[in-house]
């Protein structure tokens, strides 16, 4: 063998075949995170994908079954770290309802008020991801712009920007500061205003449009055989809110609308989650117009241990249906069993059905469409 | 030191025999399409250093010409080349020995 | 004098830039050295005062022939080298031979041809061609006089773009 | 012997410099106008409002690691930005930036085609750094780099012929002159074309919304991720250098090069105070900041979507636009 053919046959014999593989993550600028998606490709068309995840994989669900139950809550917020509020909702919900707690009625509004902001948050921050994704570079600091004042209320609130610990078993930690409600207010007013920014650089977009238009379709029997939950499943024209299905916190107090594609593409999501904004904003602003006076804690007892017996309950968190199964053995002052139905991943099931077919470009923008957070994909 | 158009001439013959070699030796197809267009140059040089020296245009016509002809032959023997690398795996001109496939 | 140091400079690296083309082991090296190659042509082309054919050397054979060379040397990625096939029926020796016959052949007729003329009435005297308009002379040449040649040219390249998409198209 | 060799080789030394130095502040410029336009600030630590931030970038990419893969192919990997860089900088030879002699390096008869010809061989830059990297990325990217490239080049090319119709001449000068001559600019002759060349002057300078092959979102920074310290600084100086070439050419071909607005109007003859070079400077300036505002703006498109403009919108566009040429300049 001479030189050259050493040479040759040690360089990545990349078109021995007509196939090419290429490994996209986990260090890769768009797989928001770690995820590694391998691509076989046949040019720049994606012949097929092996979606690889686990690398932040930090046995958050082991974990919880060695804390006790308020120990958990800060746990839950490393998941989906773009939106802990709404994690830790969804698991006071569930132990709560394990526990047949009361939660008195102000907690429940402002509650909602943190969920709805925190769904802002997440949204900004998949606007900004996604837009940057496909090249428009400006709408992520316009994006993460109005993101820093949604931080900015919850650092108002409990002093964290990220990880908020902000909910507690029965109730909230704290009531909210003196004034708080009127700078939501103005937040939801500025909100207001800049929605149609970020609309006027994408939404009638000719470039945006080609590139979201009937990218990644799926159809509504896919999205649901599939078990895509929030924007993606919606996306599809398939009815389904948790916060409408099965009513928690003080939605079924307030009034909304919830946004349904009808083509079940990129840009049909991109709308759906832009929609969100609003209703949020709406949400807000009536959460706060009837926020009942009272105590933010409910009866709790000291230790809580609840009776054994097993329970699963579900909020609609950013990125769709995010569930909590657990399991009290009645003895210990930890759970049995903790179990997360993550949307992320759920919603990471569509990728490869998604991409497959498409162009590499067309990757990058079907992982930003599905919105998703490894944290929460690999707990 | 004056440059005639001898000098010209044998330059032109001096590339156009490495293309020669080229063709002659070498056994990798690439290689020698590129040799071939090395004596298509040696050809050019000759061409327009004779335009220039007696004056007349055609010469430089010539030229264009050839170029042209050129680019359609690099189109379209590297077409062949690539359906023949598709099928057969290799681009030495010595098992470049069927008719068909 | 300035062409002389011209053309000699030139003339070297041509020919060196040539023999570096057929002996290099690596084909992508060979078309680097044909495009540096073309380069040098094209500033020889300059040095005759043909303008109009250096730009269009440049432009066709360096920015567009070349690049096809490099896109083919891209895609035929070799397990092994095409050389190390050796048919027993090719005699490299032969064809050396044979190539260093053609260029005693040559020379002999540049020995012959220009060995007969005396310098006085050699052409060598003959200054630049008229001045600025080269270009514009080109073209009235091939619009008029060379206006079939130049059509058939042009069918020409069509056929071969059409041939070349017909052939390197993958049958599906 | 002074005309010949001294004043032309000071010439070009200035030339150098000043794109060189042009092209560092062509880079703070581009940080700034995205800045102002994302409502951030920008640079502002190193020097007043971080001007002298221009300094600092090269310095940096001067003194920083220079690390070459291993199963890299040593020659072209050391190639490539060079072959990317010399084109770009070339080309300003025959840009003249003003009218007088004393504002270009030479004005040849062929200027615009040497244009075209030279900037065509910067895609070897781009071709060798992807394969010499020896990496799948930028592979990928160098070879989508390529492919626009060609495809652009064709594309502008058919488009100029129109404008040498237009002005009967291939010098750059010549071009200026017919202009003033016929005391219209270009831009108003040739209003399609113009749009044409621009468009196409983005795809080939690899910017948004055509930076594909550089788009750090798919391809991880493209043809140009496996290079680091100076030799990426040339691609960088490359492509930059490159913008300033087709903005300089767009507002020569189009926009009346170092001509004051109205050459024939009398009566603004006052604005003939301000020396043709500032004209000059100021039109290729808006262009510039046309380019950056476009990149602030746009998303990218998509790699067949590209093509597709290219082969079937621009080339179609521009050859209908040459005939029209031909049709208006024999009727007339």
């Amino acid at each position: 063998m001479t030189g050259q053919a050493a040479a040759a046959s040690t360089a990545a014999p990349i078109f021995d075949t007509d196939e090419l593989v290429i490994n996209m993550g986990p260090q890769h600028p768009s797989t928001h995170g770690v995820l590694r998606v391998v691509l076989r490709l046949d040019g720049e068309r994606v012949v097929d994908a092996d979606i690889v995840i686990g690398y932040i994989h930090r046995g958050i669900e082991k974990l919880s079954e060695n804390r006790d139950w308020t120990q958990i809550i800060l746990l839950t917020d490393r998941m989906d770290y773009v939106a802990a509020a709404t994690n830790n909702l969804g698991y006071c919900e569930t132990v709560e309802k394990l526990m047949e707690i009361e939660v008195p009625r102000r907690a429940r509004y402002v509650r909602t008020v943190l969920a709805e902001l925190q769904r802002i948050a997440s949204h900004c921050l998949w606007l900004g991801t996604h837009a940057m994704d496909i090249g428009a570079m400006t709408v992520l600091l316009y994006a993460f712009r109005e993101r820093e004042l949604v931080l900015d209320l919850f650092e108002d609130y409990c002093g964290a920007r990220l990880t908020y610990n902000s909910m507690r078993i029965g109730g909230l930690p704290l009531d909210i500061p003196t004034g708080w409600d009127a700078k939501v207010r103005a937040f939801c007013d500025l909100m207001e205003g800049k929605i149609p920014e970020y609309e006027e650089l994408l939404t009638n977009n000719r470039i945006w449009l080609e590139r979201t238009r009937g990218i990644g379709v799926i159809s509504a029997e896919d999205a649901i055989g599939l078990g895509l939950c929030g924007p993606p499943l919606r996306g599809s024209g398939v009815y389904r809110d948790v916060r409408k299905d099965e009513p928690y916190a003080a939605y079924d107090e307030l009034d909304f609308d919830v946004p349904l594609g009808t083509r079940g593409d990129t840009y049909d999501r991109y709308l759906i989650r832009l929609e969100e904004f609003r209703q949020s904003i709406r949400i807000i602003r009536q959460a706060l117009d009837g926020l009942p006076e009272g105590p933010v804690m409910g009866k709790v007892p000291r230790l809580i241990k609840p009776k054994a017996g097993e329970t699963y309950h579900a909020i609609e968190s950013p990125k769709g249906e995010l569930g909590y199964f657990i399991v009290s053995d009645g003895r210990a002052t930890n759970p049995y069993r903790f179990r997360v139905r993550p949307p992320s991943f759920c919603n990471l099931q569509g990728l490869r059905p998604l991409i497959t077919g498409h162009l590499v470009a067309d990757v990058v923008a079907l992982i930003g469409t599905i919105d998703i957070v490894l944290g929460e994909v690999d707990r | 030191m004056e440059i005639t158009p001898a000098h010209y001439t044998v330059l032109s013959a001096a590339l156009f025999s490495i293309g020669v070699i080229g063709v002659l030796v070498r056994r990798n197809v690439i290689i020698i399409f590129m040799a071939i267009e090395l004596m298509l140059n040696a050809v050019n040089i000759n061409l327009v250093a004779h335009a220039r020296y007696l004056e007349n245009l055609a010469g430089q016509v010539f030229v264009v010409f050839v170029i042209a002809v050129a680019a359609a032959e690099a189109a379209v023997g590297l077409g062949i080349l690539l359906a023949f690398f598709r099928n057969k795996e290799t681009v030495n001109i010595d098992e470049m020995n069927i008719m068909r496939w | 004098m300035a062409e002389a140091i011209a053309f000699y400079t030139l003339a070297v690296l041509i020919l060196g830039l040539g023999v570096a083309v057929i002996t290099t082991p690596k084909t992508v090296h060979s078309v680097v050295f044909l495009v540096l190659n073309f380069l040098c042509v094209a500033v020889l082309y300059v040095v005759l005062r043909a303008e109009f054919l250096a730009v269009i050397q440049v432009l066709v054979y360096a920015g567009g022939i070349v690049v096809l060379y490099l896109f083919v040397v891209m895609l035929v990625n070799l397990k092994r080298a095409p050389e190390a096939h050796e048919d027993p029926r090719r005699l490299a020796r032969l064809g050396l031979a044979l190539s260093g016959a053609v260029l005693l052949e040559l020379a002999g007729i540049v020995v012959y041809s220009y060995g007969r003329v005396t310098p006085a009435s050699a052409p060598a005297a003959a200054g630049p061609l008229t001045g600025a308009g080269n270009t514009e002379e080109l073209g009235w040449l091939l619009y008029t006089d060379y206006l079939i040649p130049f059509e058939v040219a042009s069918v020409l390249l069509l056929v071969a773009m059409v041939g070349a998409i017909v052939l390197a198209r993958r049958e599906s | 012997m002074l005309d010949t060799i001294v004043i032309p080789v000071l010439k070009i030394a200035v030339l150098l410099n000043a794109v060189l130095v042009a092209v560092t502040f062509m880079v703070l410029l581009e940080r700034k106008v995205i800045a102002w336009a994302q409502s951030r600030l920008g640079p502002m630590r190193v020097g007043p409002y971080g001007v002298l931030q221009a300094i600092a970038d090269p310095i940096k990419l001067l003194v920083k690691e220079d690390i070459r893969p291993v199963r890299a192919d040593p020659m072209l990997f050391t190639l490539a930005p060079i072959l990317s860089l010399v084109p770009a900088l070339v080309v300003f030879a025959v840009v003249p930036f003003g009218g007088d002699e004393l504002f270009y390096v030479t004005d040849i008869n062929v200027g615009l085609l040497f244009i075209i010809s030279v900037t065509s061989i910067g895609v070897y830059g781009i071709i060798l750094a992807g394969w010499a990297s020896n990496s799948k990325y930028p592979l990928l990217a160098s070879l989508r780099a390529s492919a626009q490239l060609i495809s652009y080049e064709i594309a502008v090319t058919m488009t100029l012929v129109s404008v040498i119709l237009t002005a009967g001449t291939l010098s750059m000068v010549g071009i200026v002159e017919a202009q003033q001559q016929s005391g219209l600019w270009f831009g108003f002759v040739q209003p399609v074309a113009f749009v044409l060349v621009f468009i196409g002057g983005l795809a080939e300078t690899n910017r948004a919304p055509f930076d594909l092959p550089e788009a750090e979102q798919e391809l991880t920074g493209g043809f140009h991720t496996e290079y680091s310290g100076m030799r990426f600084a040339l691609f960088f100086l490359a492509e930059y250098a490159n913008i300033i070439v087709i903005s300089a050419v767009v507002t020569i071909l189009f926009w009346g090069g170092w001509l004051r607005p109205f050459p024939n109007v009398e009566a603004l003859a006052f604005l003939d105070l301000i020396p043709g070079w500032i004209w000059f400077f100021a039109k290729m300036f808006v262009f510039l900041y046309i380019f950056i505002w476009i990149r602030a703006t746009l998303p990218r498109y998509r790699y067949d979507q590209l093509m597709r403009l290219g082969w079937k919108v621009l080339i179609p566009v521009a050859i209908g636009n040459i005939v029209l040429t031909g049709v208006v300049k024999v009727l007339l």
